[in-house]
């Protein structure tokens, strides 16, 4: 694969970095600004995101060696196919929340550390995506969860701050087990960047403990069962704007790191068992998650247990990546239509619960019918969770499938197909009542502007259905390890 | 072998020895101070594993004290925020340990 | 308690076995120089005479430079959580602490500038420094309470980014002078890393006081 | 014209995809009004566009293929016309002029306007979003040019009439669309399944590549044989049928059975592998087919409500084709006729059926022999009167059967005598219709203006589309071998109605409405009673379910779930997590260690 070193000049991956990272700062000195200097962000990190993607899309990965130093001495920014995929989804997610914030927040109490912490976790996010450094990872995991776990506690009150605490306290785990893996690394072969490592590391009994310590350590941060209980509570009780970030946008960032060492470093680990264990694990969160969406009598949670369900299919890129080369994308590509949905659903439902005053969902139906527009949204993306066609999550759901199939380990086909159904049983508890006899009544006063950017970002998760091609081609322009996965 | 010198050897011993009882602590002791104290012994566990990989042979390799030196530092950081929140939790919650079940919703 | 009891012996299990695994493999951790060797190949051109500061500062400033970012996202984060119990809830009485105090803080601002001053040669650097000029901050909130952070909230919050403004405008200006992002030109390296530092060692003590303090500090309660 | 291909085919299902996303965002304007021109593309496309013409669009889904071939011109046609006709109708049929009476079929949101106030109620506009939504896949599906455009437009219209189903929200209505869409719901997991089966074998989405391509998997050939059969009203897969057309207003049933049924018909001939190892699928259609045929005569005979009756005729016509389509499966050498025949077939019937059931609705104004007027020539070309439509398919199934390639004989004899049940089967709608008694009010000439549109497209559809098959059947022995079941149908339909008159007998009701989902209703509503301990009386699956919902099911369900919340609770204790962790890290260790040697 052609890679276009490019350590002079202006490099887009140094900007995808620099953009949010200037306005975190900004914030932080003037947090009454904060809304405005959001909003610039946003719209200038989607333009640099999608300079690089296109960058990628025609020139291939590029390759930014930090400071002039060139690996292993140096740091390199990693700006391949994968890593432009992960950070278009999250310009576009980030985009369409910070819309949704800005009449959100508003100019509610408070409202400048929303901002303040929200555009420094866009901040570690893209530059996360970016790094090539299996240290530098650490440090920009670490960012990533300082900020996400006080926007869960942002939300006051004792189970936010229980559930903030739970989520900070597995993180860290998470975080050293994974740095533990880092430090046997570099005893092991002497290097961090992850394109060196990939070309000297030999399957053995340190590898495999690197292997287990950073997966299980991701796995965590991932919410991949059985390790998802922070989730829910988490995730349910934040503020309705951090809610979508968190989980459309936070839980793929582990989950994509995983990945990434998978591709590059673990290739020649990734055996049949390995497939059968975290794929079990995966078809098991599915079925878990799914009954406790059932289970959920208030809105937030329920949305939450959802992710719990739809983050199982994510492991199944172990079994994928064995049976099928390349396999792995039509998780990546399921990675986005879960963020597109889900950041949906959990909009309308921030919106849902501020117009009624509270989130029980056996008396929603009154102001969903009086809410058309987040009722209607919410509607495109519980169907895209289920996976129905028109929506990014049907080419998720036909690309797992077929990769099932293609590969011959055809039970994850029945795993994705079960979990539609499931997905399409809640998915109706949600809407169902919308349709029920009766009158409307919109509630409490809205900002009309978190409306709108809800259907704005439902119908990027239709438009995601047209781009099934685009995407996977872009995926294609990964930087993998010699496994050449 | 690193492990022919001893000390290098107790190093990498006791970095995987605080390790595993940060992880300990960490699991089960109630105390949410004690189990950010847990963390940090956890982290120093690394650390200790980290430095052990700079005694070369013949060069003082200067990267393992670099990353622990940031390694530190975030450490720190992530400490004061659990200590923050510690605080806030028992201010919410009238005691610093996490509750054994989830609230009911 | 039957739970409880059997979660700790399955913990205590695991992590022993989890200890072992992890002793038996490092024990078999190869001998290595790692990256000693490109480090003083490119010593000449970092700017620093001192390895350690090299790296951190040159060679891996990115980590470096997000390792600021971390000091400072925790300071917003202690902010946003909002105060708890000001800590100390009042002063220490008495003369020995502020006599000593007296004499304490100006060495203490001393000793932070020395040692990151003589970072770039020799065993020190800002994060040294810094950690010195955050405990002398520490035992001034210690002795009076109340008084310190008087200071306005712009400049406060300035000053306590100050480490990673500095770097960024370093780094943006390598970006822009064709060195990369976060490179330096080879002539003005020693100088801007001497900038870097100062500003991150502030930064530091600063940010570890604020830590300290909860977050936030007298005055600083509304920050709309 | 070739440059205005790709946006006129992609326009075909857009524009009323398009105008469901405005009305559904609107929500309370005016703009239902528009329903009906969103078949124009549609129309304009079949009659305009050249047979062949296709278009690659390779950056929607995974590469998406929409193509016009001969059958699906056909059939793009009559959808159209018959979707733009029952639009038509429907805006006089759910609109404000249908005033107070039809206030009731809106839904409860109308209850609090003034009968003939201007019709806005969400309700409505909900009506016209579902249909639209339905007709872009029904439309769609017909151009589709790979698997995954054609799943896609599949599950549209079938996902989306569970709307039309249920939009009267009546108990009779919820019941009918719980099993439409249970049903409905392991179709498309059949479909979808063995499509991806097919994908995988051949290779490619297209669908020209799966015909020529895909190796005969019988796997595949099974799911596509439930998904698309549930659909078709395969015999035993046909219980929605019955329950949903009389339940849904009446233009939704005109699209449901005219249009929508033919969708699996569709399927089958674009996708089911050819081959010898699927000889047995062309064998089973033949057999359910032909069965089908019979059973949706006897079963339809015994209903008394209209829409019933239409609903088992077109179990019995949808049999006729299946088993034309599986007879061209088991003689490929007559395969090219007799799908060109099976596809003029469902136009044909699409027309009638379509026709018919818009009499149905015109019935509640006009009472008396007046209908007679309305559905007498629609019945009678479903029954295969000479110079009509039925006529021609009729002759046209039966031609290719009778050439030496193949003895079809037994099969011959029964189509013949089914088109004698056809005919029976019109009779006894004719008479239920003739039954109904009350006050006649204005007929709106947006309701009779679409049926008069189907009955002459109907008369001119063979002469125009087929004119050499006309021709041919003008023949004497043709004209003899269609008219005589059709007098034997007549004569003994009209015995039996003259014989009922005078001596008063009513039609006994032997068979049930959902013939065997009622006695399974039974069975279910026994076994959950002598079993599941459910108190009280329970007649049927579906008041035993519902019973069930109070007490058994929903104990068992709640059992459950509060044992997973019990999981769940132990779950997010902190110790139990912490020891998940470290048993997940020695196991992923231990297993890669294991796997690895």
């Amino acid at each position: 694969m052609p890679i276009a070193g490019l350590t002079g000049g202006l490099s887009w991956a140094a900007l995808i970095v620099i953009v949010p990272l200037v306005g975190a700062l900004l914030t932080g000195l003037w947090p009454r600004a904060g809304g405005w200097v959001a909003l610039v962000v946003a719209l200038l990190t989607l333009g640099t995101t999608l300079g690089g993607a296109l960058h990628v899309w025609w020139q291939g990965p590029e390759i930014h060696a930090l400071g002039g130093w060139e690996a292993p001495l140096g740091i390199a920014l990693v700006l391949d196919g994968l890593a432009a995929f992960m950070l278009l989804l999250t310009s576009v997610v980030g985009l369409f929340v910070t819309l949704y914030a800005l009449g959100y927040v508003g100019r509610q109490e408070r409202s400048g550390r929303f901002w303040v912490l929200w555009l420094w976790l866009w901040a570690a996010m893209n530059a996360l995506y970016l790094s090539g450094d299996v240290f530098n990872l650490y440090v920009t995991l670490e960012l990533v969860v300082l900020a996400s776990v006080a926007l869960v506690a942002l939300a006051s009150g004792g189970p936010a701050l229980v559930a903030s605490m739970r989520y900070l306290l597995l993180s860290l785990l998470g975080s050293l087990a994974y740095l533990m893996g880092v430090a046997l690394l570099y005893g092991a072969y002497g290097a961090l960047d992850l394109i060196t490592l990939a070309e000297q590391v030999t399957p053995g009994h340190l590898l495999m403990m690197v292997a287990a310590l950073m997966t299980v350590g991701l796995m965590a941060k991932t919410a991949l069962f059985p390790l998802h209980g922070w989730l829910a509570p988490g995730h349910g009780s934040a503020p309705a704007a951090a809610s979508p970030i968190l989980s459309a946008l936070v839980v793929k960032v582990s989950f994509y790191l995983m990945l990434r060492l998978w591709l590059t470093l673990f290739p020649d680990l990734a055996t049949p068992a390995l497939g059968v264990l975290m794929g079990g694990l995966g078809g098991a969160a599915v079925i878990w998650g799914g009954i406790m969406a059932m289970a959920a009598d208030r809105l937030k949670p329920f949305v939450a247990y959802s992710t719990v369900a739809q983050v199982g299919y994510l492991a199944l890129f172990f079994p994928f990546m064995l049976a099928v080369p390349g396999g792995w994308r039509a998780v990546v590509f399921f990675a986005a239509a879960h963020a597109c949905a889900k950041a949906t659903v959990f909009m309308a439902a921030g919106t849902l619960q501020r117009a009624a005053g509270h989130d029980r969902m056996s008396e929603l139906a009154d102001v969903m019918r009086g809410r058309p527009i987040s009722s209607f949204a919410m509607g495109i993306a519980g169907a895209g969770l289920v996976g129905l066609p028109f929506t990014g999550g049907f080419i998720a759901k036909w690309l797992l499938v077929e990769t099932a199939i293609a590969g011959d380990v055809w039970p994850w086909a029945v795993v994705v197909v079960v979990g539609g159904l499931l997905a399409g049983a809640y998915v109706f508890r949600l809407l169902g009542p919308a349709f029920l006899a009766g009158r409307g009544s919109p509630g409490r006063p809205i900002a009309g502007i978190m409306e709108w950017s809800t259907l704005g970002m439902a119908l990027v998760s239709i438009a995601l259905g047209f781009a099934g091609a685009a995407s996977l081609q872009l995926l294609d322009a990964t930087v993998t390890g010699p496994g050449g996965l | 072998m690193i492990t022919e010198n001893l000390v290098g050897e107790i190093y990498l011993v006791c970095g995987a020895l605080l390790f595993v009882l940060g992880v300990h602590a960490l699991v089960v002791r109630p105390h949410l101070l004690v189990k950010v104290l847990a963390v940090n012994i956890m982290g120093s566990g690394v650390f200790m594993v980290l430095l052990t990989a700079a005694s070369g042979p013949d060069l003082i390799d200067p990267v393992p004290h670099a990353l622990v030196i940031t390694g530190i530092v975030v450490a720190v950081c992530a400490s004061a925020v659990a200590l923050a929140l510690m605080l806030k939790v028992r201010a919410a919650t009238g005691q610093a340990r996490l509750p054994s079940e989830a609230p009911e919703d | 308690m039957s739970r409880p009891r059997l979660s700790h012996v399955l913990t205590s299990l695991l992590a022993g076995a989890l200890g072992v695994a992890l002793v038996l493999i490092l024990l078999e951790l190869p001998a290595h120089s790692g990256l000693a060797e490109p480090v003083t190949e490119a010593m000449d051109r970092s700017g620093v005479g001192h390895e350690v500061t090299a790296v951190l500062l040159n060679f891996r400033g990115y980590d470096t430079f997000l390792e600021l970012a971390v000091l400072l996202l925790a300071v917003w984060v202690a902010w946003s959580l909002g105060r708890q119990d000001p800590v100390p809830a009042r002063s220490v009485r008495g003369p020995v602490l502020r006599g000593t105090l007296r004499h304490l803080v100006p060495v203490a601002v001393l000793t932070g500038g020395y040692l990151v001053w003589v970072g770039a040669s020799t065993t020190g650097g800002a994060f040294q420094g810094g950690a010195v000029l955050g405990a002398a901050g520490v035992m001034l909130v210690l002795a009076r309470p109340r008084s310190l952070p008087r200071v306005p909230r712009l400049g406060l919050r300035f000053v306590v980014a100050l480490g990673v403004l500095v770097f960024l405008a370093s780094g943006v200006g390598g970006l822009l002078g064709g060195h990369g992002f976060m490179g330096y030109h080879p002539d003005w390296a020693y100088a801007l890393i001497v900038a870097v530092e100062l500003a991150a060692a502030v930064s530091i003590g600063l940010g570890l006081v604020l830590l300290f303090l909860g977050g936030r500090v007298q005055g600083d309660d509304d920050d709309h | 014209m070739s440059a205005a291909v790709a946006p006129w085919l992609a326009l075909i299902p857009g524009m009323p995809l398009l105008l469901a996303f405005l009305l559904a965002l609107d929500g309370r304007g005016a703009l239902w009004r528009l329903t009906p021109l969103a078949v124009l593309p549609a129309l304009l496309g079949a009659v305009l566009l050249p047979v062949g013409a296709s278009a690659e669009y390779p950056a929607v889904l995974l590469g998406a293929e929409l193509a016009l071939d001969p059958i699906g011109r056909g059939l793009l046609l009559v959808t159209a016309l018959l979707w733009g006709a029952a639009a038509v109708f429907a805006q006089g049929y759910l609109g404000g002029s249908a005033g107070a009476g039809v206030s009731r079929l809106i839904g409860s949101e109308h209850r609090h306007s003034r009968p003939g106030a201007a019709p806005t109620e969400p309700g409505l506009v909900r009506f016209h979003v579902f249909f639209l939504l339905a007709m872009a896949g029904n439309l769609g599906l017909i151009l589709a040019g790979d698997a995954m455009v054609f799943y896609a437009f599949f599950a549209l219209m079938s996902l989306s009439s569970v709307g039309l189903v249920v939009h009267e929200r009546t108990r009779e209505a919820w019941r009918a669309g719980w099993v439409y869409l249970g049903m409905t719901m392991l179709g498309e997991v059949a479909l979808f399944s063995g499509l991806v089966l097919l994908v995988h074998g051949a290779g490619g989405h297209s669908l020209a590549e799966l015909a020529s391509e895909a190796p005969a998997s019988p796997l595949a050939a099974a799911l596509l044989l439930i998904g698309l059969g549930i659909k078709a009203g395969l015999l035993p897969l046909h219980l929605w049928l019955p329950l949903a057309h009389p339940a849904a207003p009446t233009p939704a049933s005109a699209v449901l059975s005219g249009a929508m049924i033919k969708a699996g018909l569709l399927g089958w001939m674009r996708l089911l592998p050819e081959g010898e190892a699927t000889l047995w699928v062309g064998d089973l259609l033949v057999v359910l087919g032909l069965l089908g045929a019979w059973f949706g005569v006897v079963a339809g005979v015994f209903q008394s409500r209209p829409k019933t009756i239409l609903a088992y005729s077109s179990i019995s016509q949808m049999g006729l084709m299946i088993a034309g389509l599986g007879v061209a499966i088991q003689v490929p050498a007559l395969a090219p006729v007799l799908m060109a025949v099976v596809g003029f077939y469902a136009m044909h019937h699409g027309l009638a059926k379509g026709a018919l059931f818009l009499c149905v609705g015109i019935a509640g104004r006009v009472r008396g022999p007046w209908i007679l007027a309305y559905v007498g020539l629609p019945a009678l070309a479903l029954a295969g009167l000479p110079l009509t439509s039925g006529w021609v398919a009729k002759t046209a199934l039966k031609v290719p059967m009778e050439g030496p390639l193949a003895d079809l004989s037994v099969v011959l004899w029964v189509l013949t005598l089914a088109a004698a049940g056809t005919t029976l089967l019109m009779v006894r709608l004719v008479a239920v219709m003739l039954r109904e008694r009350g006050p006649s009010r204005p007929l709106p000439l947006s309701m009779s203006m679409p049926w008069l549109v189907l009955v002459v497209a109907g008369v001119l559809l063979p002469w125009f589309w087929v004119p050499d098959w006309t021709e041919a059947s003008l023949d004497a022995y043709r004209l003899w071998s269609v008219l005589w079941p059709m007098l034997l149908g007549l004569v003994v339909g009209l015995l039996g109605w003259a014989v009922a008159r005078w001596r008063g007998w009513g039609m006994p009701g032997w068979i049930p409405e959902g013939d065997v989902w009622v006695p399974l209703e039974r069975l279910g509503g026994w076994w959950l009673r002598v079993f599941g301990g459910v108190p009280g009386r329970v007649h049927s699956l579906w008041d035993g379910v519902m019973e069930l919902l109070g007490e058994g099911v929903r104990g068992f369900w709640n059992g459950v779930l509060a044992w997973a919340v019990r999981g769940e609770r132990r779950m997010v204790q902190w110790e139990v997590m912490g020891v998940l962790f470290l048993g997940l890290v020695l196991g992923v260790f231990l297993v890669l260690a294991l796997s690895l040697g």
